[in-house]
């Protein structure tokens, strides 16, 4: 398969608080990708900067033959994309990775995502909609300005809990209760979290508890983004003992019980 | 008539001069991606005699024009690979190079007795870029004699050609590679990566775990050339050129100054398909330069 | 409160820590384009015993993030400086360190007896990366012998600070480091330029008239980075670090691996008026990150 | 004097045969510029290509603010700046160098130049004419499409004598006499020559028998363009013996009786 795609920049927009929404035309890729997956993006054709940028889908729609990302300006790769103006094409591989295995028999599943993590987890809720999957979400961030897709969600009929730093709702101790809740409810048959450690070895310990299936997307430094470079390590428990999985190739998304969460 | 870009180096026949280098480019893997048989050669990632782990996070760093990485030669030591790999690489068709490191002269001698009983294998590179345990943890290719004592060791064990792959953090490159040739080595590939470091100002950290990182890329590409051409001067024995390779001018650059053959390396980390490109661009520059064959640009260089 | 730029080495106390790299940047002469007064140090051109012509151009090719210089330590001889360049450069109020060059032992230590005569000259800087015609003509500084020898032949006619400007290309940095350390060097600067090479394609000749040239720029920041980090691990002198700086952070990072000083080099060729864009943002950066001084960030980087 | 300037490019315009005239809004630069000095320019905000690049100037128009170059695209540096559009801002160096010593009491002086090699003899021209000198022309090329300046020179009453290599009119004996002739027109009284080693030395064993003082424009590949970098190095003949001078600081005009032709 030719994992190479030329993406029509169609939208590009300034979301406040360095995050931007990029909406591109690449019918191709909008069939093929599946939540969880991502796209390897050279966000200037140039030797600076030289790699790739991956980025998680938080939207796939197929049949406008779109794809839509929501990134954070962290440095000068997603400095140069958010200059990208409307119609621009941009160089991207995709879709990569292994993708949230959602149960098409799930009557409910927990999404948990903290900051630019939950952009992902749009794009599975909007999966698990779809399919007539119940979704309960608990959204964390540094403060409401940060808090990624609550409002699409919402009006997916998905019930938000939100919590911030900043209104002192966020705290490890404030969240376990809010997850252990989630998790008991009943028909709930899965549970994804990203874009947090905390929240992750958190999930991870409530969710074993209850026997409840529980997933993460891994964030790594990544070269190829194709499985050929291994840099993109990160550690896991296998049955041999602990060593080191791709998580561009072998993930983004793992189980839970498999990652070891340093 | 389309120009010839075929070329022999010991004894293997390439329908190209373009290979991927070790560790670079997902092999096997990568044939779920595009046709692996356009390539010049195939080069596997580096093997040792048992499966290494590699270093923790992060391993990669970016720098202007190239990269840092230290995975610490990750893979699943030379048995997995017989078994799994190598059944799965004999089936393309470019000659199939296996790279094989150590941490000791006994660890490449018993990886090179294993392979060696296995069909399907065209040659080996020889990786000395490894720390040597047994000295200090100084890689083997900054010193002549542990090259030596490597290369011995390895052709000995083997009737196939070996390419020992030197490291360009030497005072002097010319030695260590009379050191292999003299030891043996039918063929040379140079540069692995030099020695870098980069740092996270914010963190007041190094970037990489590892702190130290191999530099590659179009950075590194003047090095590189200059290895290449200093190396080709005094010895006789083919090169394979590595270092910075991102266009069908760069290798051309590296026939030049003398290498046969090419290995593409941080130019596939970043595009995948960049090796059909090139070999597409080279017969495309062959032909508007009314070259017959690639064969007329190695070690053409003028200077006088 | 404004944070405090100002470093203190070898007994030269800098307003700042950054200043030109030896051969960069032209002292004297830009005086005519910017107020050289702003600086932490000046540091001028090589200057050998006799004049020397340089070689042939081509000198300059560029490469990727980089470029190679063949300059061939084109100067008008030690006499000369004192009489013209030394008069000039006098008149500034930044320490002036003046960059010995040499192609003997001998050579080093006359030009050194003819400066030591002279008054506003604050440090020496040796530059062993010239070839060492008694020698087979390898650079002094690949050698630790070679180094120790100019070092201890400058060191012993002078009451002057030194700091001895390592090469990259050699094995074992750290080992030459500490062989002019031995030898009396008060301080080191590292790295010079990394031998590099480039090839015209259509001309199928080296870009430039020497065949090899010296790379700098962004792209050896890396390598020099780790140098600067390796040595400081080793030695206790103060270090001036250079390399590929060409902004604020850039300068962090160098402080940070274990420089207390450092100059900059090909970014003054792209743009002469960044060393003064550098220290504003160096300012800038400390009073945003609360530094008091940017000695804070001097050896501290934290690696475990 | 600070030599760093901001250009605002006002016009870029493809000319055909790969040369592009390029007019910038930069009135400091305008005012302080000489015929036969340059602007260093850096050709992208990037790494790549990382050196500026030289130009001289085609022409100045102080009384307007701008400046203009005429240049043509031969590899990465021109090929980015052929690409920069209206209202684009360049940041260049200058101006730099020595000009062309335009004797203010000249009656009449020759200029001489191929290719590209002509643009900077047009601002030498124009300011020639301007204080009433009058200025003989020849102008060499590969063929008629890459003469430089031939009909700008026209409009301003020069005699303009054009050679082509597709005409076969330009092989050195063939132009040896043209030029001959124009140093012996009365009133001669400079002669300077740019683009081609071949015509220099021509004009040089011309004009020295005619004891007609004659200057060169020289290019070599330059690093800081202001003496500091020592690589731009041009062979010259002094009292002392032969030795290296700076084509960005000495040069890059220079009486071409102390140049070594090579
Ligand atoms: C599978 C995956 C999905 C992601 N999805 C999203 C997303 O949907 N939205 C979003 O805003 N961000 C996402 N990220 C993070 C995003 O890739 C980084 O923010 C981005 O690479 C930073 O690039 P930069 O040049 O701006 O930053 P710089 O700090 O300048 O980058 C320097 C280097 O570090 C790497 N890097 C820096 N931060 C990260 C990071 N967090 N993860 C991986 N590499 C990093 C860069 O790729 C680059 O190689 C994802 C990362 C991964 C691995
Ligand atoms: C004083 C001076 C005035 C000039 N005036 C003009 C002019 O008015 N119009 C015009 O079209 N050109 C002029 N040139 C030549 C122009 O500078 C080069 O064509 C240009 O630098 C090529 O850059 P590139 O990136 O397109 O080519 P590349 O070949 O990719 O450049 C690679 C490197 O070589 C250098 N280089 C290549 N050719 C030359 C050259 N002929 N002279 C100097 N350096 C070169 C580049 O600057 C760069 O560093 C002048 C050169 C000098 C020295
Ligand atoms: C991620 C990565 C992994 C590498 N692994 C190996 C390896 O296992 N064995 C080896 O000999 N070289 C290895 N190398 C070095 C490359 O094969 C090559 O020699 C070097 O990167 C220079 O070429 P380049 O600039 O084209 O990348 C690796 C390089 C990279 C970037
Ligand atoms: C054109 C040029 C000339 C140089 N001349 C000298 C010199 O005379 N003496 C010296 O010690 N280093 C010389 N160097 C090396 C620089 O001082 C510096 O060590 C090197 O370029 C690395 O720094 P950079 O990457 O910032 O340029 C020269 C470098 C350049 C680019
Ligand atoms: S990024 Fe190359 S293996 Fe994951
Ligand atoms: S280009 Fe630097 S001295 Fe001329």
């Amino acid at each position: 398969m030719n994992v190479s795609h030329t993406l029509t920049v169609t939208k590009n927009e300034d979301q406040g608080a360095g995050y931007f929404h990029l909406v591109a035309q690449a019918p191709e890729l909008a069939r093929a990708a599946r939540p969880g997956q991502f796209i390897h993006v050279h966000c200037a054709p140039s030797v600076d900067p030289l790699l790739r940028r991956p980025f998680s889908f938080y939207r796939l729609r197929p049949e406008a033959g779109e794809v839509e990302i929501y990134y954070q300006v962290v440095g000068k790769g997603t400095h140069l994309l958010s200059r990208i103006r409307s119609g621009t094409k941009l160089d991207a591989l995709g879709p990569l990775g292994q993708g949230f295995p959602l149960d098409r028999k799930a009557q409910r599943i927990l999404i948990l995502g903290r900051g630019m993590g939950t952009a992902p987890l749009i794009a599975l809720a909007e999966a698990a909609r779809t399919q007539g999957t119940e979704v309960s979400a608990i959204l964390s961030a540094r403060n409401s300005a940060t808090l990624v897709g609550d409002r699409l969600l919402a009006s997916w009929g998905v019930e938000v809990i939100t919590v911030t730093d900043e209104s002192g709702t966020s705290a490890p101790e404030k969240v376990e209760p809010l997850v252990a809740a989630a998790l008991d409810r009943p028909g709930t048959a899965q549970a994804f979290v990203c874009g947090s450690r905390r929240l992750a070895r958190l999930l991870k310990r409530l969710a074993a508890a209850r026997g409840i299936p529980a997933f993460v997307s891994l964030e790594e430094r990544m070269g190829c983004g194709l499985g050929g470079c291994l840099v993109c390590a990160c550690r896991v428990r296998t049955p041999e003992g602990e060593t080191y999985k791709r998580v561009c190739k072998d993930g983004p998304v793992f189980p839970l019980e498999e990652v070891v969460l340093g | 008539m389309k120009p010839d870009l075929g070329v022999e180096i010991c004894g293997l026949k390439l329908k190209n001069p373009v290979m991927p280098s070790s560790g670079s480019f997902g092999l096997p893997g990568y044939e779920e991606y595009m046709d692996l048989n356009g390539l010049g050669a195939l080069v596997v990632k580096s093997i040792t005699l048992h499966p290494r782990a590699g270093n923790p996070p992060p391993r990669i760093a970016e720098t202007t024009a190239g990269m840092l990485n230290a995975v610490g030669i990750q893979n699943p030591g030379v048995k997995w690979f017989i078994k799994n790999d190598l059944q799965r690489l004999r089936r393309f068709t470019p000659p199939l190079i296996v790279s094989i490191a150590g941490t000791t002269v006994e660890e490449f001698a018993q990886a090179t007795e294993l392979l060696e009983k296995e069909e399907g294998i065209a040659a080996y590179e020889i990786n000395v870029s490894c720390p040597n345990i047994e000295a200090g943890g100084r890689a083997f290719g900054m010193s002549a004699a542990a090259t030596q004592a490597v290369v011995a060791a390895v052709k000995e064990r083997t009737r196939r050609p070996i390419f020992t792959k030197l490291t360009p953090n030497v005072t002097d490159i010319v030695e260590i590679a009379q050191a292999a040739v003299e030891a043996g080595s039918d063929g040379l590939t140079l540069i692995n990566t030099l020695l870098g470091m980069a740092i996270d100002v914010k963190l007041r950290r190094p970037v990489l775990a590892n702190v130290f990182g191999g530099l590659s890329g179009p950075a590194i590409k003047p090095v590189a050339l200059r290895c290449v051409y200093q190396v080709a001067q005094a010895v006789k024995v083919p090169i394979i050129g590595t270092g910075g390779i991102s266009s069908a001018t760069d290798v051309l650059e590296f026939l030049l100054a003398g290498a046969s053959a090419v290995q593409v390396g941080t130019a596939n980390i970043v595009d995948p398909y960049i090796m059909p490109k090139i070999i597409a661009d080279l017969e495309k520059y062959l032909e508007e330069n009314n070259a017959a064959s690639v064969r007329e640009y190695i070690g053409a260089l003028k200077t006088h």
